[in-house]
Parts: structure tokens; C-alpha cells; sequence
């Protein structure tokens, strides 16, 4: 059995779910994704509560750029799509072109969160817009900025695993763990929908 | 309003239940069981409902439960009985999920009505039909006090708040610091004071003059406990007068001991930064316009010369732990300290005082010299926004129109 | 690893413990600080009656007394109640499921060492700057305008000990999802099994409110921003929210599992199967669901108006309905049953009286009119310990004594517990039944002092008096505890001629619990072997090796690492060093964790066959 | 194993002809969302009445977040029926809580 787990021929149709363990991390995971559903809801529900007290700070129209925040919506859902890829390859067992998409995906989320540090750096020198200008600011940013915590997180994540596996095929033990990774993925992608529509674009609507 | 059937099913049961047990609690100032006002009263009716229906499922509960466990002690002559493994019962498991369902409709169908009904802030209506003019309080907690403006009136008192019997008179109610809750539990139910910008609004009506004891209901520091007002209740003649009798301080008035005429400078120059004596609308201290009149020196420590003294020169730090009059900067000799006591306690404006709250005379007005032509429109305008629930940006913006005034 | 870590030494026992990722012995800890807080706690609640014995006391000052208060809440909710819960959890699940561990037990153990330092962090408060003064409930901006740091232990330590509770959350569902036994359907499980699973629904969902509004608190307090700073903008009722809609489903949380210990206590002592088994499931679903749509009851007066009041008055309402078909329920299982009184037994029938009041009183607190007057007085202090004491704690006894021979396979005294229920069951009566006048008389709650003349002064003094009866009892409990252990008579593994499948192993059980898995032929498997079979569990498979996970030191230098980085956060200047060594050693220990595989190890077939006398299910 | 010794070739064979199938609808998913986001994107900008843009990019936003769940993270999938049921939950959780601090808190 357990020596088995990492042997990497001959694999099921679904690696991440062939064992007990894995089919644990899968349901756990989706549980976990249950309750994080919950946390940013909260988050979303304080910045709608608090998005019209920016006291003498600027509001949200005054400040927020659609061009950029268009640039991260698409790099985004782009290395959704190219961890998608990377699971059909684990699926496939071929863990060379696996690693391959992991590294796009990892590349874009680099550039997503690049970006989003230049768009803070910018509302804050170029705006006045400071994490303690006004009840507002403190809702926007913890609201970005957990979900630019997650994305920091999840490319830790990914990168460990790429690492650890190098060397290294696709097998019973490890499957889940990119299976997970990539879910994780998936719902920071999610959280950004609802980011960009809510927070930008509601933002820029009035 | 709703009484009908409410007050039938309180004929019955209220006499036999609560009168024994209930209305002994307490004292007659204080408890929430010998309601003395509209609310406290409507409440009480609702917590008689509710207690019924309580003590009739508890007897049942009671009944089978005693029953179950002196029959079906195990058998010492025979241990090894083995009962009958019954699954379940569909009959019985409906019978006790309707039957709490009906109960619980009882209970719901006055509890929203009343919880509209307490919540309404619309004008009261005399015998003609017409509408009265209101008499709005600005309420405002802060650590560890409370403040009172009689909106429109040019008045301002603290801690001891006066109001008219037999009359509603509106609250509208917000907080300068940390969230406090206005509870004068013979009177009407509690509610919060928010420091939000929001404000919000109850009502109070006192059915009997008295001096009623109010209690800060959330926790707001260390001297939560100790946060307590007083509510005067005067016959409305008496509350006629009183207005009155407030509104020509101008806090400039020379007592008349020289004594009181040197407290009076010291006062001036060591507390007026905290403190007014008149209609002005300092709000770091309370208001000492009557001082002279209070019952209790800063809401509940007893009201003597001494204990004032004390208070001034500890700036009350053993007496009301946690209290702002802390940051005060002033040094006094002794001396001095009593000189401006004798100087506050001798503030006493108006003839009414909470001794006319104990004695029964009663004096009829209708207060409408409380209300000239021109300030009708402005508080009918107040009072017709608000009786929906939430106060919008609109609303909002008046309520402080009507704050600076 | 060796099977059998007997007559270890201290060193190794200790180490074992500190490592452990074994379900049971992770119950053990759980039970131990659980009941380590559960006293903590109950001192505190000690200082707070002999405070208000008499009127105008000064015994302990203002400020302490609003420290005492929050710590006993906090300490009494969070550091007792919860881990005394997870604790039989622990013990008790996995055996009644036929599993031989929880899905993870790497991350039950980091659940604990998180729990238990959030604990420790919480109580070092009282050493650095005074602890948190602004009640259980931190409402803002009292939590923001207090001094010090006690505030800021509250919110980091709760921080803390809450990942540890999600984690634990989690476990449990994913447990119960997909590690059941063959023939162990859903509709077969245990009641305890099902409560804890719905708790652990509730844990999941409520959590992340309090986690969200715990780092809002913390940002404000320590990071300047605005959220709850009414001159800022900030508006302090998304606190009362967010602390409320976790702080609802908490209480929830807290009386499922024990509606589950004695939807077990009573079907094994009235010889009866449970009454009703699948509304009682029913109902327990129904009451996490509707539990997250009424926390604004505690918010009646807050000001959001009578449309939002009366949604949630008859919201609330409705748990009435669920919970009494509970109550009758449990009430026709002792109908037609052959009753035992035994002490667990009698900590049942002591909680169904003394729930129903507490529960009545709820509703009566749910009739939000009403509630202006019951809001924030000593009824709603009797209502909350009437269902916490009189339920909760009521019911962890009641688990705690029943499966005390399960978890430590000795026997405590049934004479001393049945004195211990006597004297906390009649104190608790006395301390909190006068309260409900003492609130409607015009007492407040977290009252400091209340003031001569006010018509008080008696039933607070009868109050005070019941809590030294409920003290005597508790010491009376630990007493039985050592007493016990000191003598270690061993028992079988079914003292209690029980019902469900945990009793069909050897207490304490070995450390895989099952030979083999168990084969479940329904509900109450155990009773039905015995009255159908020849009272042993048929095994679901051949002998076979097991697997079974490595300890691992790694969650306790988890946690450790949070702990210390909390402290450099709180304190800031010179301390961030603090923050970057503990979110080092964390970071740590997760990388070193994802690099080393740990595929466990197995215990062999031979080493089976060899394991004599355990009973288990062959 | 049991089927180590089967036509696993065979089988593997039937897997990634599978897999490719998915990876279509994948793709075909990928390209729905950009054209939603697009059309968000496009109504702020062209600066259409808010009375019709907010609900519009609610409902767009919902619908891709289905997507994701349902193609990109497989919940269309046998074996995710307890996930389903938690997402809903949690879901359900999250309405509730929004909709409170959006409505039944003052400005
Ligand atoms: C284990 C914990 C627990 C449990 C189970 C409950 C159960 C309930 N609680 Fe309680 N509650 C608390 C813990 C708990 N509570 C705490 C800690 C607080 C205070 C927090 C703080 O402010 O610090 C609180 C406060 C609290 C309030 C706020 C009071 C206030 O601050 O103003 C309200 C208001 O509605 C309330 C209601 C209820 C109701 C309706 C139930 C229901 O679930 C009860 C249902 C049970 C029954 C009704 C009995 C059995 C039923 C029958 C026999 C059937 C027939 C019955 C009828 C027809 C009535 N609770
Ligand atoms: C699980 C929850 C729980 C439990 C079990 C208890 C148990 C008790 N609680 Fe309390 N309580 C709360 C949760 C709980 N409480 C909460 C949430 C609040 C609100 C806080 C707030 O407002 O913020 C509260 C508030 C509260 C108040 C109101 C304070 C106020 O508003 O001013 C009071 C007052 O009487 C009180 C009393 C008690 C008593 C006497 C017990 C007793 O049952 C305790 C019994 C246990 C013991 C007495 C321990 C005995 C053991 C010993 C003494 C051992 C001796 C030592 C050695 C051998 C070393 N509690
Ligand atoms: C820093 C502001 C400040 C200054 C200066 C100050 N006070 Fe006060 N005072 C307060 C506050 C705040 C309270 C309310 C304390 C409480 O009840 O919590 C108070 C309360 C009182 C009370 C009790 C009021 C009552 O209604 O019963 C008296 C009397 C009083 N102050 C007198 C004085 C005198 C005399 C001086 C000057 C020598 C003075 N105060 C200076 C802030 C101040
Ligand atoms: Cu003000 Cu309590
Ligand atoms: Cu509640």
C-alpha cells in the first residue's frame, strides 16, 4: 500500500483521489474552500458597510484605474486556465509538462501580485490613499490585501511543490497535493471575480 | 391598542401567578416587574404572555418526566429485563412539533406588534384628534454620564433627567464615546446609545410621578456599574414651570453668600472648561445648571458637602474609578474645594425639584407654552421621518441640524 | 515505534504527549487543559460572587473586576468548554465510526498545540499590562479605546486558538465523511457522532467571521486603521455583527455535542434504543441551520430598527420547535425503559429539567420587545448559564464520567460522583435561579458593584452561596480523579453494558483500535451483536498489516512559533524581532514538514496475532 | 493491485482521450469568462446607468464563478457531492453575512 503511494507508473484515472489520504486532502481541502467562502464574505461585507467613509481620504472613483486592474483580471484568469493545463498533465502523468504549466501559472501570479504592489504604491504616494486614511482605505486594502496574501501564499505553495517534486514523477502521495494546490488556485481566482467587480468596477459605477 | 384578548388572558392567569410571586420583587423605583410607565407596562404584559406559555410547557415537560423516571426504574427483582426497542412514534412526534409551533405563534404574533409598537416615534393625538406637539430629549451618554437637551427649549440638564407625566416624551439618543445603554427599567425597556452617527429613538411615558432610577446597561469601563441617572417625573404643570424656571439661567447669576460669590470665581476659572451652569452646550462634563437639586452627587454617591468636597479634590478617582473628570488640570487648597461647593450646592434655579416628583400634587398643561409657532413645523418635520427603522443619509443629516441648535 | 510505551519514563512519556498525533492521547491533552481552563475559570468566577455577596463591596477594584469578568467568559467559552468538547471528540469519535485515527491526525495534533498556546497567551495577559477588560463580547470601540494590552491578547490569542478550532473543524467532517466503517451509513452513526459532525459544520462556517473580525480588531488596535473608529468613519456595529453571527453558532456548538452525550447516556442506561433517531437527526440539522440565522437577538437593542428585530425575534423563535423534539424525544426513550441511575445517568436527567428553563428563558429573550427589558440584566446571566452549565458543562460531565473507562480504563467512584452531582446541581440551582429576578428587578450584568436599598441585596448573597456548593462539588470531582488513577483498578471494555461500537474494544484501546475494520450490521452495532449475535463485532476484513502515522514534533513548533511571533506583533519597536523569529520558526517547520514525506509506518501481521486478550472485534 | 497485470495501456489510452475532452470544455470556459469580463469591463467604461450595470455585473460574476467551480475545479465531477453541499453552505453563510453589513448597519 503505502509503498506503493510513490511509485508514479500506472496510475488511476483520478491520482488525487486513489487513496485514503489523498481522498481525505481532497474533501478537507473542500471544506476548508467552504469556510474561506465565509471569511472573504465578511471581508466583502466590511468593505460594503464602510466604502462610502472615506472621511477626507478619496473615494473609490477618485482613485481606482480600470486599465490595471483589466491587466490583472486577465493575468489572472490566465494561469487559472494554465493550472488547469497542469492538472491535465498530472492527469496524463507527465510531470515534465506539468511542472512546465505550474511554471506559467507561477509566472503570472508573480506578475498579478507585481502589479498589485505598484497599484498600492501608487494610490498611496500618488493618491494620499494610506492603509490609515479613513475607515475606507482600512476596508480596501485588508479586503485586496487578504487577497493578495492568498495569492503570496499559493505561489509558496506551488513553488514548494515544484521544488520538493523536481526530481521526481507524479504519484500516489503527491498527486493530491498538486490536485489541492491548483483548487486553491482556482478560488483566489474566484475571490478576484468578485473583487473586480464589486470593489473596481461598483467602485467606478459610484 | 392591541389589549382585547391580551388583557383577557392577563385577567386570568396575572392575578394567580404573578401577583404572588412577581410584583414582590424589587423595589417599586427600580424593578421591571412594577411597571410605572407605557413601555415597562407593555413589556410586562408580554413577559406575563410569555411566562404563561413557559410555565404550561414546563408542567408538561415536568409531568412526563417524573412520570418516566419513578415507572421505569430497572426492576431490582429482575436486572435483566430487556424494554421494548421502539424505533419512534409518527403520531407523538408530530403532536410535539405542532403543538410548540401554535404556542410559539402566540408568543410571536404580540411580539411583533409590540416591537412595532415601541418602536413608533409618530406624535401623540389628544382627545380632538389633532396632533401634539412633541417634546424631543437629546440624549447623550458619555464615561461614565449622562447629558439631556430639551431640543428647542434652550435647556440642558445632566444626570437627572425631568419629564411630564402622563405625556410621551421622544428620546433621540447617541453616544460621545464608547456604546452605552439607556435603561430605566420601570419606566420603558433599554437602549443602546451608539457613538456611530446614528441616533436613535424611544419613547418615555411615566403613568405615575415618581423618581425613577436609570442604569447603564452596557459595559462601558470600570465605572459602568455606577453610571446611573435618575428620571423626575412631574406632574405636566409642575414640568411647565420647571422649563421655565431653567431657561432664565444664565449661569452669570451672583449667589448670594460671599462664599458662594468666591466659588463662584474659582468655579469659573478651574471647571468652566468642563462644565456649564446654563443652556451652553459644553458637553465635556455635565451640565450643573440645578446641581443644587440633585439627589446624588455625580449619579450615585450621597449627596452632602463633604462628599463633594471629596469629589472636587480626588477628581472623583476612588469614587467613580476610570472617570474623565481625571484629566482635569486644576490644583485647590482644601479651602477653596469647599468654596466651590458651597457655590454648586446652592444652585437651585426652580422651585421644582424631585420632592415635587414624591408628593401628590398634581398640576394640569397641557405645555404648550413650551412650544411657540415657529418651532412647531421644525420638530412635526423630525418626528415624521422617523418611524421607519433605519435613519438614511436624510434623516441623518437633520438629526444633526438638530443637534447644533 | 513501539506498540507499547508502558512503564516509560517521565522524559519519554512526556515527549510522547508533546509528539503525539494519536487521536486518543491528543484527547487526553485536550481534556487535560480543558479542565486545567474549566478551574481557571471557575476561580474567576469565584472572585466574581464573592465580589457582588454584598452590596457596594470592594473586594476587588473596578478595573480588576471587568478583567475577572472577560477572562471568566473567554477562559469559561473558548479555553474550557471548547477543548473539554473536543476532547470527546477525540476520545470518542473515531471509535464509534470503526476508524483507526482521525483523517489527519498531523493536523489534529497541530490543533491542539495552537489551542493550548492561545490559551497560555490568553492568561500571560494577566501578567503583562492587566488582562482584556471589555467582556467576553470586546465590543467596539470599548476594545479599542482600552489601555494596555489586554485587548491584544484577547485578539491574538483567540486568533490563535481559533485556527487551531478550524483545523480541529475540519478533522472531524472529513472523518466522519470518509473514514466510516463497512455498513456505517449515515443514518447508522451515533447521535454523538452526528452532533459532533454538525458542530464541526458550524465550527467551519462561524469561525471565519470571528477570525475576520478578531484581525479587524487587531489592525485597529495595533496597525492604526479605522474600522471600528467612529471618528474616522469607522462604524462599531460590523463588530457586533461579525462578532455575533460567529457568536451564535458558537453556543450551538457548544450544546450540540453535548445533545449528543446524552442521546448516548440515555439509550444505554434506559435499555432502550434512542426515540426517534432520525428526527433527532432532523433536528440537530435543523438547529445548525436555523442557528445562523438569529444572531442579531443579541442585538435587539441595539437600534436596527423593528422590521429586523421581529425577522429575527421569530427566527429565534423557531429553535424552539427542533429543540423540544429533542427534549420529548429523549423523554420516550425512558418511556417503557429500564432505568439505571447511574452518575452519568443522573447528569442526563439532571439536564433535562434545567434545560428546558434555560431554553424557555431564551425564548422568552427572543421576544424582542420584551428583551428591552431582559437585555444586558442577570436574566440574560441566567438564561446563558442555565443552558451553558445546565447543558453544556451537564452534559461534558456526563461524557467525560461515561467515557471516562474508555479513555483511561479504570472506573471513577460512582458514590463521590453521585455526591459531586448533588452539590454542583443544587449550587447551581441557587447561584443562578435568583438571577433571572435579580435582571428583571433592575440589576445589570458585568455590574461591578450593585448599590445598597435597591431591593438586591438578598439573592445576590443566596447566589453567591450556590457558587461555593458548585466549587465543593468540582473539588469533590478532581478528588475522584486522583483517587482514581492513584488506584488504577483496570475494567473491561464494556463496564457500562453499552451500546455502540467504541465498547466493543478493550479500554483504553490499543493504539490502531481496530484488529481489523469493523463490519456495522446497524444502528447501535454493539447492542445488536449482542442481542442478535454472540455479542462480538464481526471484522470486515482478513488480518491485515496497519498503517498508522508517525508522532511528529512539528505542531508544537508550529504553534510555538505563532505564540512568540504574537508577542513581537502586540509589543512592536524593538520586539518585530520577536514577529520575524516566530514566523520564522512557523515557516520552518511547514517547509521542513512538505519536504520530508511521511508515509507512517506499519504495524506488521505477526505483531497482531501476537497482541493477546484485547477482545477486539474477531 | 489488481490491474497491474490488465491491458493497462488500454486503459491509460482511454484516460487521456478523456482528459482531452475536458481540456476542451476547459478551454471553451476560459473563453466565456474573458468575454463576461469583457462585457463588465465594457459596461463601467461606456458608462451605462448603474441601476443596469450593478445587477448586470453581479449576475457575470456569479455565472464565472460557477464556471470555475464547475469546470475548472471539477465539481461537475462524481465524488463531489459533501464538497458541493459545503460550497453551498459556506455560500448561504456568506449571503446572509453580507447582506447584514450591507443593510442593517448605518453608513
Ligand atoms: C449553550 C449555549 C446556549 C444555548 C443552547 C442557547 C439557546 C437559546 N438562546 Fe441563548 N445565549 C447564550 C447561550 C445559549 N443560548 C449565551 C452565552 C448568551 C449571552 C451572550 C452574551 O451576551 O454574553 C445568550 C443570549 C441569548 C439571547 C440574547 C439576550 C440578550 O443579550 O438580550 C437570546 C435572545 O433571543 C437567546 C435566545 C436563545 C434561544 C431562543 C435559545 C434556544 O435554542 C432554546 C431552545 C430550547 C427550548 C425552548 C427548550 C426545550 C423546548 C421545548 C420543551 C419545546 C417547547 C417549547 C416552547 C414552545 C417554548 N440567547
Ligand atoms: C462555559 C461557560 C461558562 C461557565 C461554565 C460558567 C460558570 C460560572 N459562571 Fe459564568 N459566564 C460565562 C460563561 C460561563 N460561566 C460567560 C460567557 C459570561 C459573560 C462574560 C461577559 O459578560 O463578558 C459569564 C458571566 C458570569 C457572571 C456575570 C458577571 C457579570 O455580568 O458581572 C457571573 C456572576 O455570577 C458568573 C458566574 C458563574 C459561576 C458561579 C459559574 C460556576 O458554574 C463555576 C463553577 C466552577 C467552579 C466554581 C470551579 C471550581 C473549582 C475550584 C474552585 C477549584 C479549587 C481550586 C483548586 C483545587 C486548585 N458568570
Ligand atoms: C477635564 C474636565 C473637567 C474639569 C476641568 C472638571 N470636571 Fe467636574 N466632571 C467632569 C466629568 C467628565 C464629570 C462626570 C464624571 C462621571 O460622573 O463620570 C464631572 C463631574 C463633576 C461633578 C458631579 C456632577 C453631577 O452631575 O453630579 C461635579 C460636582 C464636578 N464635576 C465638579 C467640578 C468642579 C468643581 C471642577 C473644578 C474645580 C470640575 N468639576 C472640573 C469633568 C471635569
Ligand atoms: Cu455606560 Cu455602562
Ligand atoms: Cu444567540
Amino acid at each position: 500500500m503505502a509503498d506503493d503511494m510513490l511509485k508514479s507508473t500506472n496510475l488511476p484515472q483520478n491520482p488525487e483521489r486513489a487513496t485514503l489520504e489523498g481522498r481525505n486532502k481532497f474533501m478537507g481541502f473542500w471544506f476548508f474552500l467552504g469556510g474561506e467562502t465565509v471569511l472573504f464574505a465578511s471581508l466583502f461585507g466590511t468593505y460594503l458597510a464602510l466604502k462610502n467613509s472615506t472621511v477626507d481620504g478619496p473615494a473609490a472613483n477618485e482613485i481606482f484605474g480600470l486599465e490595471l486592474v483589466f491587466l490583472m483580471t486577465i493575468i489572472l484568469l490566465t494561469s487559472s486556465l494554465t493550472s488547469v493545463y497542469a492538472m491535465y498533465h498530472m492527469k496524463n502523468n507527465d510531470p515534465k509538462k506539468m511542472q512546465l504549466w505550474l511554471g506559467i501559472t507561477v509566472a503570472l501570479g508573480l506578475a498579478f501580485l507585481g502589479l498589485e504592489i505598484y497599484e498600492f504604491y501608487h494610490y498611496v504616494h500618488g493618491y494620499h490613499f494610506g492603509y490609515t486614511t479613513s475607515a475606507f482605505s482600512s476596508a480596501f486594502y485588508t479586503l485586496v490585501g487578504f487577497h493578495g496574501a492568498h495569492v503570496a501564499f499559493g505561489l509558496g505553495w506551488i513553488i514548494s511543490l515544484m521544488v520538493r517534486n523536481a526530481k521526481r514523477g507524479i504519484n500516489l502521495y503527491n498527486a493530491p497535493k498538486f490536485y489541492i494546490a491548483s483548487l486553491y488556485w482556482h478560488f483566489i481566482d474566484v475571490v478576484w471575480v468578485f473583487i473586480f467587480t464589486v470593489v473596481y468596477l461598483m467602485g467606478k459605477v459610484g | 391598542m392591541m389589549k382585547g384578548w391580551m388583557s383577557k388572558f392577563k385577567a386570568v392567569f396575572a392575578l394567580v401567578v404573578l401577583a404572588l410571586v412577581l410584583s414582590g420583587c424589587g423595589e417599586p423605583f427600580l424593578s421591571a416587574l412594577q411597571p410605572k410607565g407605557e413601555g415597562a407596562e407593555m413589556i410586562y404584559d408580554l413577559m406575563i404572555l410569555s411566562i404563561v406559555i413557559m410555565l404550561f410547557v414546563f408542567v408538561v415537560v415536568i409531568v412526563i418526566y417524573t412520570f418516566v423516571i419513578i415507572k421505569y426504574r430497572q426492576k431490582k427483582q429482575d436486572p435483566d429485563f430487556i424494554p421494548k426497542q421502539t424505533e419512534g412514534n409518527h403520531a407523538l412526534e408530530t403532536l410535539w412539533t405542532v403543538i410548540p409551533i401554535i404556542l410559539l405563534l402566540i408568543l410571536a404574533v404580540p411580539t411583533v406588534q409590540y416591537t412595532f409598537a415601541l418602536a413608533d416615534t409618530s406624535p401623540e393625538v389628544n382627545e380632538e384628534g389633532e396632533e401634539q406637539d412633541s417634546l424631543w430629549v437629546n440624549v447623550t451618554g458619555a464615561q461614565y454620564w449622562w447629558h439631556f437637551e430639551y431640543d428647542g427649549l434652550e435647556v440642558s440638564t445632566s444626570q437627572e433627567l425631568y419629564i411630564p407625566t402622563d405625556r410621551r416624551v421622544y428620546l433621540s439618543m447617541s453616544s460621545q464615546d464608547v456604546i452605552h445603554s439607556f435603561w430605566v427599567p420601570s419606566i420603558n425597556g433599554k437602549m443602546d446609545v451608539n457613538p456611530t452617527g446614528n441616533t436613535n429613538e424611544m419613547t418615555l411615558l411615566a403613568q405615575e410621578e415618581g423618581v425613577y432610577w436609570g442604569k447603564c446597561a452596557e459595559l462601558c469601563g470600570p465605572s459602568h456599574s455606577i453610571m446611573d441617572f435618575k428620571v423626575v417625573a412631574v406632574s405636566p404643570g409642575e414640568f411647565e414651570e420647571w422649563v421655565q424656571d431653567m431657561q432664565q439661567v444664565t449661569g452669570e447669576e451672583t449667589p448670594e453668600s460671599a462664599t458662594a460669590q468666591e466659588g463662584q470665581e474659582l468655579f469659573a476659572d478651574n471647571c468652566m472648561s468642563c462644565h456649564a451652569i446654563g443652556a451652553d452646550p459644553n458637553k465635556i462634563g455635565p451640565n450643573l445648571t440645578n446641581f443644587g437639586d440633585r439627589t446624588k452627587l455625580a449619579g450615585v454617591v450621597d449627596y452632602n458637602k463633604e462628599n463633594l468636597v471629596e469629589w472636587i479634590q480626588t477628581k472623583g478617582e476612588e469614587m467613580k474609578p476610570g472617570n474623565h473628570m481625571m484629566d482635569a488640570g486644576y490644583e485647590l487648597e482644601d479651602e477653596e474645594a469647599e468654596k466651590i461647593a458651597e457655590y454648586l450646592m446652592g444652585l437651585s434655579p426652580s422651585d421644582i425639584t424631585t420632592e415635587n416628583a414624591e408628593d401628590s400634587v398634581y398640576k394640569d398643561s397641557d405645555l404648550s407654552s413650551l412650544f411657540p409657532e415657529e418651532e412647531e413645523e421644525e420638530g412635526e418635520q423630525s418626528e415624521d421621518e422617523e418611524d421607519g427603522e433605519e435613519s438614511d443619509e436624510e434623516g441623518s443629516s437633520e438629526d444633526e441640524e438638530n443637534d447644533e441648535e | 515505534m513501539s506498540a507499547t510505551v508502558k512503564k516509560a519514563g517521565f522524559g519519554a512519556t512526556l515527549w510522547e504527549y508533546l509528539t503525539t498525533v494519536d487521536h486518543k492521547k491528543i484527547g487526553i491533552l485536550y481534556l487535560v487543559a480543558g479542565m486545567f481552563f474549566f478551574i481557571l475559570g471557575g476561580l474567576e468566577a469565584m472572585l466574581i460572587r464573592i465580589q457582588l455577596i454584598k452590596p457596594d463591596n470592594d473586594f476587588i477594584s473596578a478595573q480588576f473586576y471587568n478583567e475577572v469578568l472577560t477572562m471568566h467568559g473567554t477562559t469559561m467559552i473558548f479555553l474550557a468548554a471548547m477543548p473539554l468538547i473536543f476532547a470527546l471528540m477525540n476520545a470518542v469519535v473515531p471509535l464509534q465510526i470503526g476508524a483507526r485515527d482521525v483523517a489527519f491526525p498531523f493536523v489534529n495534533s497541530l490543533g491542539f498545540w495552537l489551542f493550548f498556546f492561545g490559551g497560555v497567551m490568553l492568561n500571560v495577559s494577566w501578567f503583562v499590562t492587566g488582562a482584556p477588560d471589555a467582556g467576553w463580547t470586546a465590543y467596539a470601540p470599548l476594545s479599542i479605546f482600552s489601555e494596555g494590552h489586554g485587548v491584544d491578547f484577547y485578539a491574538i490569542g483567540l486568533q490563535i486558538s481559533g485556527f487551531g478550532t478550524l483545523m480541529g473543524g475540519i478533522n472531524f467532517i472529513v472523518t466522519i465523511v470518509n473514514m466510516r466503517a463497512p455498513g456505517m451509513t449515515y443514518m447508522r452513526m451515533p447521535l454523538f457522532t452526528w452532533t459532533a459532525f454538525i458542530a464541526s459544520v458550524l465550527i467551519l462556517f462561524a469561525f471565519p467571521a470571528l477570525t475576520v473580525g478578531l484581525f479587524l480588531l487587531t489592525f485597529d488596535r495595533l496597525f492604526g486603521a479605522n474600522f471600528f473608529d467612529p471618528s474616522m468613519g469607522g462604524n462599531v456595529i460590523i463588530w457586533e455583527h461579525l462578532f455575533w453571527i460567529f457568536g451564535h453558532p458558537e453556543v450551538y456548538i457548544l450544546i450540540l455535542p453535548a445533545f449528543g452525550v446524552f442521546s448516548e447516556v440515555v439509550p444505554t442506561f434506559a435499555k432502550k434504543r434512542l426515540f426517534g433517531y432520525s428526527s433527532m437527526v432532523f433536528a440537530t440539522v435543523l438547529i445548525a441551520f436555523l442557528g445562523f440565522m438569529v444572531w442579531a437577538h443579541h442585538m435587539f437593542t441595539v437600534g436596527l430598527g423593528p422590521i429586523a428585530n421581529s425577522i429575527f425575534a421569530v427566527a429565534t423563535m423557531a429553535i424552539a420547535v427542533p429543540t423540544g423534539i429533542k427534549i420529548f424525544n429523549w423523554l420516550f426513550t425512558l418511556w417503557g425503559g429500564s432505568i439505571r441511575l447511574t452518575s452519568p445517568m443522573v447528569f442526563a436527567l439532571g439536564f433535562i429539567p434545567t434545560f428546558t428553563i434555560g431554553g424557555m428563558t431564551g425564548v422568552m429573550l427572543g421576544s424582542a420587545a420584551a428583551d428591552f427589558q431582559y437585555h444586558d440584566s442577570y436574566f440574560v446571566v441566567a438564561h446563558f448559564h442555565y443552558v451553558i452549565v445546565g447543558g453544556v458543562v451537564l452534559g461534558l460531565f456526563a461524557g467525560i464520567i461515561y467515557w471516562w473507562p474508555k479513555m483511561f480504563g479504570t472506573m471513577l467512584n460512582e458514590k463521590l460522583n453521585h455526591w459531586f452531582f448533588w452539590l454542583f446541581f443544587i449550587g447551581f440551582h441557587l447561584t443562578f435561579f435568583v438571577q433571572h429576578f435579580l435582571g428583571l428587578m433592575g440589576m445589570p450584568r458585568r455590574y461591578w458593584i450593585f448599590l445598597e436599598d435597591q431591593g438586591l441585596d438578598f439573592f445576590n448573597l443566596i447566589s453567591t452561596i450556590g457558587a461555593f456548593f458548585m466549587a465543593a462539588g468540582t473539588i469533590l470531582f478532581l478528588y475522584n480523579v486522583v483517587v482514581t488513577q492513584a488506584k488504577g483498578v483496570k475494567v473491561s471494555g464494556d463496564p457500562w453494558d453499552a451500546r455502540t461500537l467504541e465498547w466493543a474494544i478493550p479500554s483504553p484501546p490499543p493504539f490502531y483500535n481496530f484488529k481489523q475494520e469493523p463490519l456495522v450490521r446497524g444502528l447501535d452495532p454493539l447492542w445488536i451483536e449482542k442481542t442478535e449475535g454472540d455479542g462480538k463485532i464481526k471484522p470486515a476484513e482478513p488480518l491485515g498489516d496497519i498503517h498508522m502515522p508517525n508522532n511528529s514534533f512539528v505542531p508544537f513548533m508550529m504553534s510555538l512559533g505563532l505564540f512568540i511571533a504574537g508577542f513581537g506583533v502586540m509589543f512592536q519597536g524593538s520586539y518585530w524581532i520577536l514577529a520575524v523569529i516566530g514566523f520564522a520558526i512557523t515557516a520552518g517547520s511547514m517547509l521542513y514538514r512538505s519536504f520530508k514525506d511521511d508515509l507512517g509506518y506499519h504495524v506488521h501481521k505477526e505483531d497482531l496475532e501476537d497482541e493477546k486478550g484485547d477482545g477486539s472485534n474477531g | 493491485m489488481a490491474d497491474n497485470t490488465n491491458s493497462t495501456n488500454e486503459k491509460q489510452q482511454f484516460y487521456r482521450k478523456k482528459h482531452k475532452e475536458e481540456m476542451k470544455h476547459h478551454v471553451l470556459t476560459f473563453a466565456m469568462m474573458i468575454a463576461f469580463t469583457l462585457i463588465a469591463f465594457g459596461l463601467v467604461i461606456a458608462g451605462v446607468s448603474p441601476m443596469f450595470t450593478i445587477p448586470v455585473i453581479l449576475i457575470l460574476a456569479a455565472v464565472q464563478v460557477l464556471f470555475q467551480l464547475y469546470y475548472f475545479m471539477h465539481m461537475n465531477q462524481e465524488g463531489h457531492e459533501m464538497p458541493a453541499l459545503m460550497i453551498y453552505s459556506g455560500i448561504f453563510a456568506a449571503i446572509l453575512t453580507v447582506l447584514a453589513l450591507s443593510t442593517i448597519v448605518w453608513w
